[in-house]
């Protein structure tokens, strides 16, 4: 059963790829986007391990993960990337 | 392995591209609204086909249930995370690419 | 070198790491990050070492020690940043500074 | 084929524990705040794939919960209160001389860790005997839930007693436990509260239930249903939790019923916590019904006391816990 690891292992590896824009910026959003990606290839990856090790328990995870996906960007929406309070520009990095 | 099985990592193996594709719009696209785009596009597709596979190989039809409530769960909260962003992003004035 | 081992490794690695940030940089919410970090390093070894069993299951008590663990730690954090933002609001600052600002 | 299966594998865990230990160096080396708090909730994504790896699904549920709907949330909400009047964040504590010998003390510290973990003696089985051993009369079956409810089920009554104390200390601390919004909820985002919050109540129960048999429990089951509170508290114009009868019951009825359960068996049974064997399914999933409840309590009032600030207004007297309008918008 373990040779469905390696399209885990190329999910894990794009998604990786993707935490370039994490590092990157410019603004704040755009890393919220590239942890959502996380998440996401993460539950892709949580679904796959489960036929792959044969644990079907994993499933579970996979669904918490996709219940709750929303909620670090709703708090991000409304309590930090607010329009009218413009908090310097802690975005842009100064390198 | 049985031919559902073939078919199901056939669908496993085809989700690659999708999120491949997510990432690499993610790293190259230039603005906000083009990256929520390419974000988009992994979790629809990119999962839809990985819960797809997985329905096949498990075989069993609580577990094909929770796939689905996954799948359902992650295109609602990206659609809907797409949208917040995409507001506040138009409420900070930030302005969509243009062909230079 | 087994996968258990290769796990348990990053955990001590990750351990030194926190540690040495939690020591370096002054800002709370650093310390605060540096600290989880190390913790999620014990936690990993932890579970690393349970996996170390002849048989195919792993042993279970330090699964549930690691488990209480990081829901006591998520509010050890709460807690840690609540008096964070306490100092921000009674002295203005973010820092941890060895001299006394008076 | 076994070879190449070996090599999924083993080519899996090294690029985890790679990414692990980048994103840890990448997180803790940024001066940038809030990019260090996006990279530690990817990096807690990361290691439930790693505690998955090492067959802990228990604890990959666990983080899961915390990871996605709490860590998240409580550090974005404590950067938005410290960053008000915007400072830099850069800047290391000690001077060059101190760096050196910090660095010299942890690389030390770490070498000797890692010689012992590479030398540590091979593992003895004993405790996973006696634990399989003793599953029969523990009430349940799968052997997480049975070592924390009845065979240490001491440690997890403290440890309710802790988050209890950890709630105490952020009310202590925090001028009042009301969160007030600057703007209304768009109509999207209640359409998202209407979709998931069922649905997250409904999963907090099946892990709760499942816990009996498979991974899953109180702790799990706590953290989905506090997410589930976040989520609510975030999107509300304003969210007091002070006008509220029902939070200060719930934050204790756990601890109150094991401490019953705990009393009743010292009297029938002579030990503290020795549940009669017959019973012992049904008091476990008692005690935990209401762990889920004081858990999922605690974890939302200690968000709420992270985000609460003392620029907002005074509570007032309004009897409601939750606003989702603005109020000039309903006259």
């Amino acid at each position: 059963m373990n040779y469905y690891l390696w399209p885990a292992l190329f999910i894990l590896i794009s998604v990786v790829v993707g935490l370039v824009r994490i590092l990157r910026g410019p603004t704040a959003a755009d890393r919220m986007m590239a942890a959502q990606l996380f998440g996401t290839g993460g539950v892709a990856i949580l679904l796959i391990l489960a036929q792959a090790m044969q644990m079907p328990s994993l499933v579970d995870v996979a669904l918490i993960y996709a219940l709750l996906a929303a909620i670090t960007m709703v708090v991000f929406v409304r309590c930090q990337w607010r329009s009218h309070e413009n908090t310097g520009e802690m975005e842009d990095e100064s390198h | 392995m049985s031919l559902t099985d073939l078919f199901g990592s056939f669908l496993l193996l085809l989700a690659i591209p999708f999120f491949w594709g997510g990432s690499l719009g993610l790293l190259r696209f230039p603005d906000i609204y083009t990256r929520l785009h390419a974000l988009t596009k992994a979790d629809n597709l990119g999962l839809g086909l990985v819960v797809a596979g997985s329905i096949l190989i498990s075989k069993e039809w609580t577990v094909g249930v929770k796939l689905l409530l996954i799948w359902l769960a992650v295109l609602t909260a990206s659609t809907i995370s797409c949208y917040l962003i995409a507001n506040a992003a138009r409420k900070r004035k930030i302005n969509p690419w243009k062909i230079p | 070198m087994t996968i258990p081992l290769l796990y348990a490794l990053v955990g001590v690695v990750l351990l030194g790491m926190g540690l040495y940030s939690l020591v370096m940089y002054s800002h709370l919410v650093r310390k605060i990050l540096a600290l989880n970090v190390s913790g999620a390093g014990v936690f990993l070894f932890l579970v690393a070492a349970a996996d170390r069993t002849s048989g195919p299951l792993p042993d279970p008590v330090p699964h549930a020690m690691v488990l209480t663990g990081i829901v006591v730690a998520v509010s050890a954090t709460a807690l840690a940043l609540a008096l964070a933002c306490r100092i921000h609001q009674v002295s203005g600052t973010t820092q941890l500074t060895d001299n006394e600002p008076d | 084929m076994e070879n190449s299966l070996n090599l999924a594998a083993v080519t899996f865990d090294g690029v985890l524990a790679l990414v692990l230990l980048v994103l840890a160096w990448q997180l803790l080396r940024s001066p940038n705040l809030f990019k260090a708090i996006v990279l530690f909730i990817s990096f807690g994504l990361m290691l439930s794939l790693a505690w998955v790896r090492l067959k802990a699904v228990d604890i990959a549920l666990a983080e899961a919960a915390i990871g996605a709907g709490l860590t998240g949330a409580l550090f974005l909400t404590a950067l938005d209160r410290l960053q008000r009047n915007n400072q830099k964040a850069g800047d290391s504590l000690t001077s060059q001389p101190g760096k050196v010998i910090a660095g010299i003390s942890v690389l030390a510290l770490t070498g000797i860790l890692g010689w012992t973990v590479w030398t540590l003696p091979p593992f003895s089985d004993q405790m996973l005997a006696l634990v399989s051993s003793n599953m029969p009369i523990s009430g349940v079956e799968n052997p997480v839930t049975a070592v924390l409810l009845n065979f240490r089920g001491y440690d997890t009554l403290l440890e309710i007693g802790v988050l209890l104390l950890a709630a105490v200390g952020v009310l202590a601390v925090t001028p009042s436990a009301v969160m007030v919004a600057d703007s209304a909820p768009s109509p999207i985002l209640i359409l998202l509260l209407r979709l998931l919050l069922p649905f997250i109540i409904l999963v907090s129960g099946y892990i709760l239930w499942i816990g009996k048999y498979a991974p899953g429990g109180a702790f799990q089951a706590g953290a989905v249903l506090a997410a589930g509170g976040i989520l609510l508290a975030t999107a509300a114009v304003r969210f007091n939790l002070s006008a509220s009868k029902a939070l200060p019951l719930a934050t204790g009825i756990g601890l109150l019923i094991f401490l019953l359960v705990a009393l009743a068996t010292m009297m029938l049974r002579g030990n503290y916590l020795q549940y009669p064997v017959a019973h012992a399914g049904t008091l476990i999933l008692v005690i935990e019904a209401a762990a889920t409840l004081s858990i999922a309590a605690v974890l939302v009032l200690l968000f709420v006391g992270v985000k609460s600030d003392a620029d907002c207004p005074a509570p007032g007297e309004d009897s409601k816990n939750f606003i989702f309008e603005e109020e000039n918008t309903i006259k």
